[in-house]
């Protein structure tokens, strides 16, 4: 009988925490919400899972010598997150951006979401319960960036143990975008600006295409080395993708490459959410937080696409402003799907992947900043 | 600015303010940027077309064996094309699917060669 | 016990029977948790049918182009249909090949969008 | 002449010891079986050449700075085998083992194997010229689980040095299972008892395949922490599977991500098989000890099969009871050859696999319990 | 000789003449063995013919739904053909595609088997 | 104004230094020829973007911690160059070497081409600019092997700090093929002697095709054990493919590994080719070195073509010997296309192949042979 009651002490039935029980909980929760409502499954399954097995008491995988510890290694150094970007930037058609290169400014207005999100978060520090290091601040505000290789590398880099909380609201909001835009779409547009139908993109060549992600890498790395990773290796994705030559290398980069990689980070991702990491005031911050980015960020992406309506006489729908915030091309699709309602005839969605994918290079931009401040 | 520990409001806004700053600057420029490829390649391409270094394998061919339209039969062609496209990095739009012919009864040796290529180059056929 | 080094016949057994017992107790009670899965979502699924998600591409495209039966025409079909079970995760018994049509000529420009969904989404066309 | 002759010496041919002779013609022996028989070529080729290159003198391959020493990292560490099973996982059909939960029983019966194995082990060590630690003997008895992977995560855990020998008998016996299982499942079962016909499977929907993985996770890795990393694995593998939401996660796991696994794993493993480590006493117990695990798990899954046979009022056939060692899914085939040999119009193999992949179950809880005493 | 600093002509010299020599040994050698190859394996061969282990899921299957023929169809047939042999392992020359028909109504139960060889063997129908 | 003073610094556009842009320059130079002329895509994009990269001011992707400085730990450790050779042997058919086995002794003779640039390289290391240790100049020597992953690996283990010069001038010279290769190869022959028509190739039988890599791998090593790493890999390879039992093995390692493999190696060997490194005299001699070199391999290729036409009285055509440097199948095209330019009936492909694949197994044992004697 001994020795069954040390068995049964070395069960998880026996050790289990209330914190763990919770974030078993939590991981169900989002497994079936990937499962059963699509949201982001190809990263919230691992991540969910993640989760799961990091808070199974005396399990131990996270520990050095358990396997997702060694696994983790590539997320600790910020080795996944570039990997995915290059195949991100595989599998990206940046053609609608070069068309129309003035809608890359709505790109970059949409950041504003991940600044205020920053003041936003020190001010909580300011609050009692709440503590936010300046780099623990910068790494819940680039959840505003709405994409997710970018947010998991800066806080990869600034603030590894909030990994857990901040990928999970990021990927969870960039689900909930056609829930959280649309409203804000409509109260900051009138029912005449959201009809307007904007002219065809012209033709954009094989050059121009090739040409882009050089230029754009040689021109923002000089400008903020710190977002060399990034950048770096999603422009060379991109010309592997464009230049034509190398279609095995686009190929693979597009699908083993990237599904390796995404199980991997997934996985590691959600094993920083252990409960003590995870059950605290900061993550329920974070939480807010993030709703508060992909707000403020979505409604100065379409306030300056008022603007631009107003300065180009109304020749710009404003709803394509709210692409601006990444979460490529969920984004785009509710920008289509809210201008189509008001007009049958409108098809915005070419539009709006131009600010949608000026957003991935803006929030990489913000990030090598944040990281440039606080790395 | 010390900025490891918590920082001060005022030094939240500046970091904000500045940032927004680059970021509309770095997006500016790469706009003006893109502006001038408009001038300078898209019209230099209609005068010197690119020479196609791969050429598509299948731009116009079309598949189209009977009459009797099935349901959903879209679909199926979609996804041949998709793989298709995806084996040869056409993009889907110069896919047509039109017809399956008789296989060429004898290939020719090199394409044993072609097997061969590895990492030196991938299968083209010639 | 100290099991690190050489351990008697005595510690053998009881760490036998005990695992014994440990792996025949884990999987009778997920037996128990199985016969529970009949009666909790067996039936429930019959009154709610589960959404489907992710439609299938093909639910029941049938290809047959001509009468003429040829030798081993089976297994190309069955590997075709493999190829798109494996491209579409429909399984191949939900699979039937019945006839090869024309391509849609215009496709629609967010085709063009589905290109772009890399990690957030795969391709699948609504 | 002088450097012809130092250069004669620094050549594998001069220094090639007796030892380093005999394990390169063991390895030309394998790789025959592999190729010209079929046995686990998937395997066997990779360990058999992976034997080849650490037997070559002088190559120090297996030595700090040694390719197969970087690659071998993998093995050590105890990553490469999980991620197998996350394909395994993800290759996986439960549906069967749902479908009649009854069946799970004899994939816990024929672990049986794995312990008298464990038993045989402990009494050897007791001869003068072998010596089995007790995590030397778990290791070797836990071929009986007739699993692969779990053979290799526990052995990389508890006795690493045994890798070679336990992986060569363990794919062995596993690509010998048509010729090993028959006589036994012949001489415990009656002629009455192998013609048994069992009714047609219930639908499985597909609700309760997604709902499966997790329940199955998260209740043994409660019971058994330290089957976390497999059972894990195995079952994050068959919820990207059977959550349908993931099919390219779901491909490339399968394909990709498990091949380029398999040959780094076989590659390592066989690298384990160095002379000097294989050629002892030990390796000669080990493929004696494997032969009885084989043999008694499969008796041990006939017998308790009779049992249920008894108890279903002879609707459940014995010969199912052999499919519990694991194998997957040669043993099922086994006994749907064996059942259709007495009657040519039965059809054993679905049933069968439901106690084949409860095998693969017990074999990780098993491994579990194991590395609990030794790890 | 110490080789870690500059080395002298005479040395690289006597270096370039031994490696040299062992490079033509050591490919003279092959050379010899390969000679023998022919004596040895190829004659047995015609003798005791290798049983295949791996049958080839379509040695004779030909695709040829109608007469009628477009531009460029050989190549899109040679895309699905090495699409098959690179699914199935069989060399292109040996792969004709003839026709395609209905697929088998019910698959065998087996199939489903098949899906679950994991590591342990590929898909091989039989 | 402080702060953009300080902003300003810390740009590369402040603290690009000359070097930087020159490299800068030579990168997009490698890019518009691999995208626009073709030249060896595969490999030069990834090296040439790494190149742009690594010479960002500031951007510190090669220091420790940084993205590139993780990844080049593959390249560093000599593990991709091995990993590639797998891949490169599963898609290799040795076929036509098997069939005409004196072919091979061409692929020897070409060899020569290494060794005639070791004497040069330490002939320049006599100049006053120049320097070679002797470990550096059969890293240089390596580059007439023609062959990418055998000069990878032989340099990243006896002079990694010239990887970057290295793997520019030997992919690059592989891409001029046809340009260097004809002048000579018809300078060296008559038109007599190219007009030769051979005779067709035996068939060759599976047997043969599967025992030849274990004979080979078994031979050689044992010569040579410092050849072990490239060899074995190339011959499990070509076993692998051979086999024709484990045909998804040969599917993934020809494509999913060799692809993600050449991306990690071509980036991070570019990432070697960082400005102070690379703009040295060294860099031009190697550069001038590697055009010896693949002459000279040329020229003793086609002379020895021409000794074997006189002993074989005149069924050898000595155009074949050329293709003896690797650079498979570039030089086998070459000389097809110049033996049909004299003889438009004849057709020497396969002819070609054999000393094509036998120049692959010469080199990497000349590089055995430079490891064993500097590594
Ligand atoms: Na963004
Ligand atoms: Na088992
Ligand atoms: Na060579």
């Amino acid at each position: 009988m001994d020795i069954l009651q040390k068995f049964w002490e070395s069960t998880g039935f026996a050790s289990m925490t209330g914190g763990e029980f919770i974030m078993i909980i939590i991981a169900l929760v989002f497994i079936y919400l990937a499962v059963k409502k699509g949201y982001e499954p190809y990263l919230l399954i691992p991540i969910a899972f993640g989760m799961l097995l990091v808070n199974m008491p005396e399990a131990g995988l996270m520990e050095d010598g358990g396997l997702l510890y060694y696994l983790y290694q590539g997320t600790d150094k910020g080795i996944y997150p570039p990997l995915i970007f290059l195949c991100v930037g595989a599998g990206t058609d940046f053609g609608p951006l070069i068309a129309n290169p003035k809608s890359i400014l709505l790109g970059a207005a949409a950041q504003f979401g991940i600044f205020f999100t920053f003041i936003g978060a020190i001010l909580l520090d300011k609050l009692p319960f709440v503590s936010f290091s300046g780099a623990e601040a910068a790494a819940t505000a680039i959840i505003g960036g709405a994409d997710g290789p970018t947010a998991l590398f800066l806080t990869s880099k600034l603030a590894p143990d909030l990994l857990g909380p901040i990928a999970i609201a990021a990927y969870s909001y960039m689900a909930l975008v056609p829930i959280i835009q649309p409203p804000i779409m409509k109260a900051l547009t009138t029912k005449e600006q959201r009809q307007v139908k904007m002219e065809q993109l012209r033709h954009v060549s094989k050059t121009e295409k090739v040409v882009f992600p050089i230029v754009v890498a040689l021109f923002t790395i000089l400008l903020l080395p710190s977002a060399a990773a990034l950048i770096g290796m999603l422009m060379l994705g991109n010309l592997i993708r464009e230049s034509g030559v190398v279609p095995k290398l686009a190929e693979t980069t597009q699908n083993s490459l990237m599904y390796i990689v995404t199980i991997l980070l997934g996985i590691t991702v959600g094993a920083k959410a252990e409960a003590e990491l995870f059950l605290t005031t900061q993550t329920l911050s974070i939480i807010a937080l993030g709703l508060v980015a992909f707000s403020v960020g979505t409604a100065t992406g379409v306030l300056f696409g008022r603007l631009m309506y107003k300065l180009s006489g109304g020749k710009i729908n404003p709803l394509i402003g709210a692409a601006g915030v990444s979460a490529v091309p969920m984004a785009a699709r509710v920008a289509q799907k809210v201008g189509q309602k008001e007009n049958p005839s409108n098809f915005l969605l070419m539009h709006a992947m131009g600010p949608n994918v000026a957003g991935v290079i803006g929030s990489a931009v913000a990030a090598g900043l944040l990281l440039m401040f606080f790395g | 600015m010390n900025l490891q520990d918590g920082i001060s409001l005022g030094e939240a806004i500046f970091i904000t303010l500045f940032s927004m700053a680059i970021v509309f600057v770095t997006l500016l420029v790469i706009s003006f940027i893109l502006a001038g490829f408009k001038s300078v390649f898209y019209k230099e391409e209609k005068k010197v077309p690119v020479k196609k270094e791969v050429p598509p394998i299948s731009d116009n061919a079309v598949v189209d064996s009977t009459e009797e339209l099935v349901d959903n039969d879209e679909e199926i062609v979609a996804v041949i094309a998709s793989a298709i496209a995806a084996q040869t990095g056409e993009s889907v739009e110069n896919i047509y699917i039109r017809n399956i012919r008789r296989v060429p009864q004898n290939s020719p040796a090199w394409a044993v060669a072609g097997r061969q290529e590895g990492i030196h180059n991938n299968f083209n056929r010639r």
